[in-house]
Parts: C-alpha cells; structure tokens; sequence
C-alpha cells in the first residue's frame, strides 16, 4: 500500500482547483466584473462630477475590490461541501491545514489577482490621480490576501450552513475593517501629499502574520463545522 | 517617414488605438478557428472512444459467460 | 497500545458505541467487531440510524459514548488516516471534469494501490471508454460506478459503504458483490447498509441490525 | 413554394449553411482586408491633418466605424434573436450569438479608442458623458448576453436564455440613453460635447465610409466564420459533421 | 381536438416519441399507450435514458421529435393541468417546514382528492406523529415517504414515478406497492422506473424497455 | 375530484413562503446587515470628513441598498430550484405568472422593505440633510419594487445555473442603471435645491409598466431555463 505524499496531495489538489477553475473561467471572471460594476455606479449615484468622484475614488475601489473578493469567498468551500469533496478532504491522511493552504492560495490568484490588474482601469474610471496610482496598487496587493486569509477562517465556520453569502460577509466585514482603515488610508495619505509608508507597512506585518496562522484556524473551524 | 509615425506629437495615441483595433480584430478572427480545431478534435477524440466502446460490445459474449458462472 | 501483539486485533471494533443528536437518542450502546477479511450488513428500517453510524465510523461524527478501535487504535479524525474509505449519499466529485481527472485527484490525494491504474479502474467499473466524459454527462447509476472506481484505486483496508446497490442495474449490483469479494479476499473489511439485502447474493453476510428508535407504524391502510 | 423561400428553407440546414457560408468567407475577407487597407491609407496618408485637431483626429477612422459597429452588431443580434426565440429558428439562434462577441469586440475598441482620443483632447481618459456611458452599458449588456450563453450548459437553452436577455437589453438601450443625456443635463456636470457634426472635407470623408464599409463586410466574415465553429459543436452527433471530423483526422495523420 | 367520442382514448399516448441532448439521441423513437388502470414499469440499464423519458412525459423537457398524448390531448406545458404528478429524484418539498406544512402546500397548489386530508395521507405512509417533524429531522427514507404522502393527495390520474422504491425499507416497498394497486383501481395509472423489478411483487407489470444508447461495457473483470 | 382556484394557490404559496422567511428569519435580516454594513464602511475609507460624506450620502444610500436587494435576488427562487419545488410550480395547473408574482411580491415585503424602514439610520450615518430624506424614501419606495420586478426576469433566466450570484449582478446592473440615475437624482437635485418631481413620475411610470410586464417576462425567462 502506498499511502502518497503530502507534496503529491497538494499537487494533485492545486492541479484540479486550476482546471476546475479553467472549467468555469466564466465564473472566474465575475468578481472582475462585479468590481467595476460597483465602482461604475457611483458616477451613476454621484453624478459625473469630476471632483466628487476625485475625491472618492481610492476609498470606494477598495470598498469594491473587498466586496468582490469577499462575494467570492462564498464560493471558495461550497462546492467541495456540496458534493462531498471536503468530506474526502477532511478524511484524507494529510494535514488539512496544508491542502487549505493550497485551496487559499488558489483563490486568491484566481480572484484577487485580476482585481488588482484590472485596478488601473477602475482608477481611471474615477480620475483618481496617477501619482496615487501605485500606492493604491501595493495596499491591495497586501490587503487582498490578507482578506482571502481571514474569510477563509469565517468561510470555514460558516460553511456547514445552507445559504451562508450574507451571514459571511456580517463575520469577515469587521475583521476587515482595519485593512480597510490602512489600506484607503495609504492611498488618500498619498492623494493629500502625506506620508504614507507605515500603513501599509503595518498591513505587510499583518500580512506575514495570517500567512502562517490562518491556515491553521481554518482547518480549526472546518472540524468544528462539520462534526 | 520618422514623422508620420510622430503624428504631430500625438502618435502614441493613434498609433495604440490602431494596435487595439488590430489585435482586437485579429483575436476576433483567429478564436473561430480555434474553436473549429478544439471541437473537431473532441469529435475525433469521441469517434475514438465510441469506436472503444463498440469494440466491448463484441466482447460481451464472454463477458456475460464470466458472469452466469 | 493496547494491541496486543501475539494476537492480531480486528480491523474494527466498536464499544458500546452510541450516538444521540440533540439528547435524542439515534442508536443504541452497540458492540462489534470486524475482521480482516468480513463484509457485515448494516440492516435496519428506514430511520434507524444507519447513515449515521456509518458517519461515526469514519470519523465525522462524534460518537456520544463508546469508542471505536482501528487495529486496536483508538479511533481519532488524525489517525484515520488512509485506513477508512467513505461511499456516502454525495459523490465526493467534481461534475465538471471528466472521470480520469476526477479518480487522478482521488488518488493523488490518498494514495494508490500497487498495480492499479485509473485507466484500469474505469475499465473496472465498465465505464472503459467514459475516460474524457465530464461527470454530469453520466447518469445517475454511471456516477455511482465512478465512486465504486476511486474504492479499487486508494488503499484503504476498511471500506464504508451507504447503500451502494442503490441507482444500480444488476449488473451493477453484481459488480458490486465481485468488488466486496475481491476485497475481503485481500484482507480488507467492509461495513455496507442496505434494505434490500437480496442484493449481496454472495454468501449470506453477518447482518448487524439497527432497532429503529421510534418504532415505525406499520403502514397497515392505504387510505383511498 | 417559391424559390425564394425555398432558398431560405435550405438555408436553415446546418450542413448546406456551413458548405456556403464556407464558400464565402474567404472573399469576404479578402474584400474587409482590401478595403480596410484601402480606407487605413487614405485616412492615414492621404487625407490632410485637420486644422484644429491636428494628427489626432486620424483615430476617428477607428473610433468611428468602429463605433457605428456596436450599434449596428447589437441591433443585428437583437433582431435574430427575436426571430430565433419567436420562430424557433436554429440557424438565428446561433447567428444572433455568434454576433455577440463581434460586437463586444467592436464595442471594446470604441471605448478604448475614444479613451485615447479623449486623453489629448479634453484631458482625461474618461468621463461620465452621455455617449459614452451608453456605450459602457453596451458593453456590459454585451458580456451579459455572452456570460449567459457560455454559462448555461445545453447550447440551444443557453442560446434562448441569451437571447431573451438581448432582447430585454434592446427595450432598455434607448431608455438608458435618454436617462444619461437627461441626468446630465439634470445636474450640470461639465458636459463634454463631441467633436459636431461639422462638414468634414471629403478627402477626409472617404476613407471614413470605405472604413465604415470594411468593418461591416469584416463583420459578416467573422460572423459566418463563428457560425460556422457553432454549427460544427451544436451538430456534433451528426454524420455531416463526423464526416468532417474524420477526413481532418486522415488528413493530419496521412 | 382528436378525441374519438365514441371510444376512450387512452390515458397517455406516446408516438414516435424520441430525446436527443445537443443532437445525441438518448432514447429512441418510441411507441406506446397506456390506458387507465395500468402500471407500466420502464426498464433500462444505468444510462438508458429513464429518468431523461420520465421529465418528457411530464412536459419539464420538449421531445426532439414525436408527440405526447394525454386523454387524446396533445401535450403541452399549459395543458398538463393536474393530470400528472412527478416524483423525481429531488423531493420538491422544503426541508425547514414541518411534514405537514409541505403536504398542506401541495394541495393548495394542486388541489386535493375528495375525502383525504394531509393527516391521512402521512398516516397512510407510515409517518403519523412525525406530522410537526421538519423535513430535514428526517431520514432519506422517511422524506420519501412523505414524498408518496403528496401522491395521495393531489388529484393526478397519472403517476411519474422515478425509482420510487430506492432508499426504501421492505415495509416501505410493500407501500409503494399498495398504493400503487389502490391507484390503479380507481383508474389512475403510473409509469414507474426501477431497476429492481424484483421489488413490484403484486403481479407482474408491463414493461417498457430501453436499449441503452451506448451499450455498457460488461464488468467482466474487478482489478485486483 | 377538486383541482384547486388559482387564488387557493396563491395563497398557499404566499402563506409557505412567509413560513419559510420566518423559519429563516436570520437569513432574512442579512441584506439588512449587508446594507448597514457597506454604508458604514465608508467613512473608514473616505475618513471622517462631514463635507465630503454629506456630499455622497444619497448616492451611496442608494448604492447600497440596490446592492443589498440585488445580492438577496438571487435566493429568490434558488431554493426551489434545488429542491425540486420549483419544478412542481411549473407543472401547476395555474397561471405562472401569478405565482412568480406572489413570489416577488414576498421578496420584496421581506428585503427591500426593511431597507426602506431603516435608510434614516443609514441617512443619519452618511449626514444627508434632513429635508431630503423624504425624498429618499420615496425615490426608495418606487426604486425597489422595480428592482425586485427586474431582477426576478436576471434571475429566471440564470435559475438554471449553479453558482449564479455575479454573473446574476452582471445582467442586472445594466438594466437598474436608469433607476439608479433618476432614483438618486432625485435626491441631488432636492440636495441641491432644484425640481426633483419628474424624476420620481419617471420612476412611478416605469413601475406601473413593469409590475405588469415583469412577472409574465419571468414566467417566460423561466420556461426557457427549466426545459
Ligand atoms: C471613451 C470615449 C468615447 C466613447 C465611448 C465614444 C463613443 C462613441 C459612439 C458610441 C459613437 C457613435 C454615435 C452614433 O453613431 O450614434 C461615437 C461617434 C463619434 N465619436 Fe466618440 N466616443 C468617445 C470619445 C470620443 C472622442 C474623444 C472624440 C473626439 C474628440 C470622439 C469623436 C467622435 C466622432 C467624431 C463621432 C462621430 C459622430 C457621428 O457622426 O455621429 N469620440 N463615439
Ligand atoms: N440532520 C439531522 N438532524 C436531526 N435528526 C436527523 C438528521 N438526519 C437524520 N436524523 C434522524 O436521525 C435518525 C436516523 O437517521 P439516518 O439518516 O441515520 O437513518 P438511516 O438508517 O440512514 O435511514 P434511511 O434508510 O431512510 O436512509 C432518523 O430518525 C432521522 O429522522
Ligand atoms: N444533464 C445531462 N447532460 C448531458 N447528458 C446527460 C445529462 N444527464 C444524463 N445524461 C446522459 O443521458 C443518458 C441518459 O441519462 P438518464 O439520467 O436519463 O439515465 P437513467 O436511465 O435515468 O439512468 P440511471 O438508471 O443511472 O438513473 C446517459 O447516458 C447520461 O450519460
Ligand atoms: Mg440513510
Ligand atoms: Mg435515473
């Protein structure tokens, strides 16, 4: 009997959750889309006032790019406990916090990723000035997988639950709320000519930190909701 | 010739709207061929596997023995 | 350890094994043991809880006293290990890729028997030629025959089936006796529940029985 | 019947469609190719700078066919997918989704052009005019109609499904139009107006209608090429297309 | 309308009636009738189409070619009124509300047979007592039970009944069995699919069979 | 044999549906929460500044709120999907178009008008002038009945779908944008101190026409998405 590697199991995990998303690439892409849905209603909302919108526009990206990120979360367990695969998974003789690990990992490239390249285009949208560009694009660069970080442990908790969407989002939003706080913060710093550095270097301590826990309080919360 | 391709300082501008309007067109015109090729080759792939299937069949005979056994 | 080491402990054995839900009661204090080489019918009414015990013995359930020992090993989630294979209600597979991908993952993430391919596997299971075929192309009997496969290729010495004969023709229900066979000829074990006990023709099996809790009414009129 | 609607009927089978369609596209190619090279060198080297936008103004021979594209894709899609979910007509089905992606194609380059054209004229990539945000709804209405198609498993279902969509999109195009151009008006932002309508000299006009003329030929090009591509899966158990399947496989392996 | 005054039509006709899912055929042209009174069993291996026949016949999907029948009536969706009830492989019922809430929303929505309440109906199929139980306090069983309960109520001359004896203890077979009879002799009729023929014991039914597309591969060998 | 009046249909239907929100009554306060929640996060991501805040406060209302009803939509019929009731619905013998529009009709008592109640709170967070809170609720009250309309035809037609939730926003957004528009136009203009009538009798006309127009598109969305 040849119990397979762990390294074999995350492999075989990250090649199927690729392919699996190649499947439904269409669904890839609605976070992307629901992203600049919602920065394209504000003119809507706002009128088109150039200024307004100037003034707005680092703050409701990063509202934007955060519900869409988080909309996904829903998505990131669900089908696995639809179909019984995160039975299989909690089952299997590796350690779980590892193959979540990868399953997060996976997310977040397929969903996040996009967002920050589309970013550039939202910014435009809004006439956020080009010099705030860059900071913009690093604070969602380390506030995004902090997001996937911390939802994945509600995504865990909320999981065993039928329609979760909503509840998910009331558990991850406060949790949050500080990226949130340091990563606009950065930005508008940046468009108000202050200083801007120790925001997002705290958002990378952060960052650092729910690299190596997360993981573990996911596979946590995953035991407990499913027993 | 350096400057037509200047275009009176706004050559950056025209010279990319003319690159999105090429490479636009031109994915447009090549993914029909490509999904032309992709499902001609999955019914090539299915005729296989049918073809695989058929062959079963024939061997049902002994198969169906095995079982009455 | 317990295992004593001059004689070999069973593959499984449970003790005064019990599981209530909420204070309810959903079966009672159950001893047994399963060795190498047993297929034990899990035989009871509808409701009497034999989904739920199966659930215990993997592991995803708690049991609410008792315990249960795998090869004189207290039972844990950790130590499960790939000693238990689960056939549950849910497939445990992706519907958008294709059977090979779907058994490929399985093995990957379990391991594999020596000598056994996924290709070999689905020829198996007599869906030879379904190899490219998405999962929700088949139907409902094929998708069971697809989860029979992944059984062949991981190495788990004790099979957990709920109601594999269920969605299958007979020659589905025959394949499924061969597979049981073959397996407990190679030392393995397997725990299935099923009402229609007709359908293991191989032998009679040892049958544990589950009383249902809330003894069901007769359905004695149908009312017109 | 007369031969017209005989015609008509035999264009409705997939297999004689994709035989003459096939005949057909290579010279609809070569006619969008001509002329779009035809217009590109007139509006690029032939025609003078205008007076007032300089070299700039050359993009309106993209921005603008392209532009008209849009409009006219979306009305074409609109109007076989009425036929397609009325009548129930398999070739509409798959000409009005075929249609899709062209159009979002032409949509995608408007905007973008626009966008480029906008940077040096008025100073900003963007903005929230009237004209301009139609035709961002128009995209977005556009890849609503092609996430539809493409997330709905049984092709012909997924065809009606987009359809319907496309045609719910057609009641609201003029309805979103009009609330744009009053919202601005509403509240006065600062309305940008395009470039008007002025009498463009005519060395500068041709090579904009023969661009205008490539585009729409290139249109029906792509359009039968991606029918074709359609047919070709939505038929797939058929012999026709088997026969096809087979003779490629002989032909790579031969 | 074709309908002959002078002779009753049959119940259900079905005439050159023939599926295909993005143009491959799933069961062939098919002929056949089935008047009031009768219960007809559809035979078929994993695949051949029986489940895909059954939502034809109830008008959820639209036949590739042929026609369907019912009291010499064409078919169509409007038409279908309260002549057929479908009991598929979902249950149709919430699993939040209480047994009886849901039998009680089936007959507002079809209406009900004279002289039958939701309380018979589920103390006909075994459940008195479970009437304020949520559906999702049930076993997989017992859900199917209340599922049969809606049968009774609802005023359908025929029944669509797909596996229906699956997940069913013995005493719930003879259920299914006995309803089944009652109904034919008050001149419903019902269409059933199982692959276990073994399991309708009152007489033997008439059958349909499907031939199954892509013929399956006998499981001749298990991989050892 | 009793076959069952449309109107006992309906009525069954409605009283179910009311039983189910009340079963899931947790569920039911989430687009609430969800409109709370998105208001609330930003003033963390403009900063506290009053001006700016009471500048976007209608729009932003709006926003969310279309947001919050719009992300609930697609639970509309979801569950019945899954369930197989939605089948039964079907295959009733009455009028469909009847019973979708019982079941918009509780979508809407059961979300948006929740919303409606508490947009002052969310007013008050944002500093909207007091005067122009009236008109927000109106521009509200004719705004979410026409989303709800719109939305159930998005949903019919993406019903069949698995994991339908972005592609869904998607499809919708495009069709609410002259809501948004004249919905929070309304409000600026009153903010501003012009005429805001015509905007709101748009909005009221369109509203007769779509509680008409609405259920029977969706009878016939959902007929094309179930066969
Ligand atoms: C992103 C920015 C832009 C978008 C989305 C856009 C969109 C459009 C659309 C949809 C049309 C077709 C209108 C119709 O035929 O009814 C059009 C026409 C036109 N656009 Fe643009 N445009 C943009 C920017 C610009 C700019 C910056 C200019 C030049 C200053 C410009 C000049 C024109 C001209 C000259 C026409 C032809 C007018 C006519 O004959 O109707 N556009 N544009
Ligand atoms: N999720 C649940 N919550 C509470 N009670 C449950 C749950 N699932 C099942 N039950 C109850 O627990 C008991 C045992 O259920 P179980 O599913 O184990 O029965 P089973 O023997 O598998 O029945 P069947 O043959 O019908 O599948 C039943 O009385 C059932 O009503
Ligand atoms: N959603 C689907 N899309 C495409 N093909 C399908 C789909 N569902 C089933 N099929 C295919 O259609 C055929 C008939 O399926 P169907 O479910 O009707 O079979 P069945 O007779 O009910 O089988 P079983 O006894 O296993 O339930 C099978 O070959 C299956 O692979
Ligand atoms: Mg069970
Ligand atoms: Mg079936």
């Amino acid at each position: 009997m040849k119990p397979g590697t762990t390294s074999a199991a995350c492999t075989a995990l990250l090649r199927r959750d690729l392919a699996l998303t190649w499947r439904r690439r269409g669904d890839a892409l609605n976070p992307l889309l629901f992203a600049v849905i919602v920065v394209a209603l504000f003119p809507f909302a706002l009128g088109p006032d150039a200024q307004v919108l100037e003034r707005i526009a680092a703050g409701t990206i990063f509202v934007a790019v955060l519900l869409a990120a988080l909309l996904s979360l829903d998505s990131l367990f669900r089908s696995d406990l639809d179909d019984g695969s995160l039975e299989q998974l909690v089952l299997s003789p590796h350690p779980l916090s590892l193959l979540l690990a990868c399953k997060i990992a996976i997310h977040w490239l397929t969903t996040a990723l996009p967002l920050i390249v589309i970013a550039p285009l939202l910014a435009m949208l809004l006439h956020l000035p080009d010099r705030v560009l860059p900071v913009l694009l690093v604070a969602l660069a380390l506030a995004t997988p902090l997001l996937s970080l911390i939802g994945a442990i509600c995504v865990a908790l909320t999981v065993a639950l039928r329609r979760s969407g909503m509840l998910l989002t009331l558990l991850v939003l406060p949790l949050i709320v500080p990226v949130l706080i340091f990563g606009a913060g950065a930005c508008n710093a940046a468009q108000a000519g202050l200083p801007y550095g120790a925001p997002l270097l705290w958002l990378g301590a952060w960052l650092v930190l729910a690299l190596v826990l997360a993981p573990l309080a996911t596979a946590a919360a995953l035991k407990i909701s499913l027993t | 010739m350096a400057e037509f391709f200047h275009m009176g300082g706004y050559g950056a501008y025209v010279w990319a709207a003319y690159a999105v309007f090429a490479i636009a067109l031109i994915a447009d015109a090549l993914t029909p061929l490509w999904q032309r090729r992709g499902t001609l080759r999955d019914i090539a792939a299915r005729l296989r596997r049918d073809a695989s299937r058929d062959g079963t069949i024939k061997s049902r005979p002994s198969g169906t023995e095995d079982q009455t056994q | 350890m317990n295992a004593d080491l001059h004689e070999k402990p069973p593959l499984l054995q449970a003790r005064a094994l019990a599981y209530a839900r909420n204070e309810e009661p959903i079966f009672g204090p159950l001893d047994f043991s399963l060795a190498a080489g047993e297929v034990v019918l899990i035989e009871g009414d509808n409701g009497s809880g034999k989904t739920t015990l199966l659930k215990v013995l993997s592991g995803l359930l708690e049991p609410t006293s008792g315990e249960v020992l795998l090869n004189g090993v207290h039972l844990t989630l950790a130590k499960l290990s790939h000693q238990v294979a689960l056939l549950g209600h849910l497939p445990g597979m992706k519907l958008e890729l294709t059977t090979l991908q779907n058994l490929r993952f399985a093995v990957g993430l379990g391991g594999i028997r020596p000598g056994i391919t996924p290709a070999i596997a689905l020829a198996s299971v007599g869906l030879a030629g379904y190899e490219d075929q998405p999962l929700r192309l088949l139907s409902a009997g094929q998708k069971k025959r697809v989860a029979l496969a992944r059984l062949l290729l991981v190495p788990a010495a004790l099979w957990l089936l709920d109601e594999p004969y269920a969605n299958l023709d007979r020659e589905g229900i025959e394949l499924v006796n061969r597979l049981l066979l073959t397996h407990a000829q190679r030392d393995g074990a397997a725990l299935i529940t099923s009402h229609g006990a007709y359908a293991y023709t191989s032998g009679t099996p040892r049958r544990i029985a589950l009383r249902a809790q809330a003894a069901q009414q007769p359905a004695s009129e149908v009312h017109a | 019947m007369n031969p017209l609607l005989l015609w008509f009927h035999k264009l409705g089978s997939p297999p004689y469609f994709y035989r003459l369609a096939g005949r057909f596209l290579p010279w609809l190619y070569a006619i969008a190719l001509i002329s779009g090279v035809v217009g590109l060198y007139g509006g690029l080297v032939i025609a003078p700078a205008d007076y007032q936008q300089g070299d700039s103004f050359r993009m309106i021979y993209v921005h603008v066919p392209c532009a008209w594209m849009s409009l006219f894709v979306y009305a074409f899609m609109a109007a076989n997918s009425f036929v397609a979910l009325v009548w129930r007509i398999k070739l509409s089905e798959t000409l009005a989704m075929a249609s899709a992606p062209i159009g979002a194609a032409f949509t995608f380059i408007t905007l973008v052009s626009g966008s480029l054209w906008g940077k040096p004229m008025w100073g900003t990539w963007w903005t929230w005019d009237a004209r301009l945000t139609s035709e961002l709804v128009l995209l977005f209405l556009y890849l609503g109609v092609i996430g539809l198609y493409h997330a709905i498993e049984d092709t012909r279902q997924a065809a009606r499904a987009a359809a319907f969509l496309a045609l719910v999109g057609v009641v609201n195009l003029p309805i979103v139009h009009y609330s744009v151009v009053w919202w601005n008006t509403l509240h006065q932002g600062q309305t940008v107006s395009l470039m008007g309508q002025s009498k463009i000299s005519s060395s500068m006009l041709w090579p904009l209608l023969t661009m205008a003329f490539a585009t729409h030929v290139y249109f029906f090009a792509s359009l039968l090429a991606r029918a074709r591509a359609a047919l070709l899966a939505l038929e797939s158990g058929k012999d026709w297309v088997r026969g096809i399947a087979q003779a490629r496989q002989a032909n790579a392996h031969g």
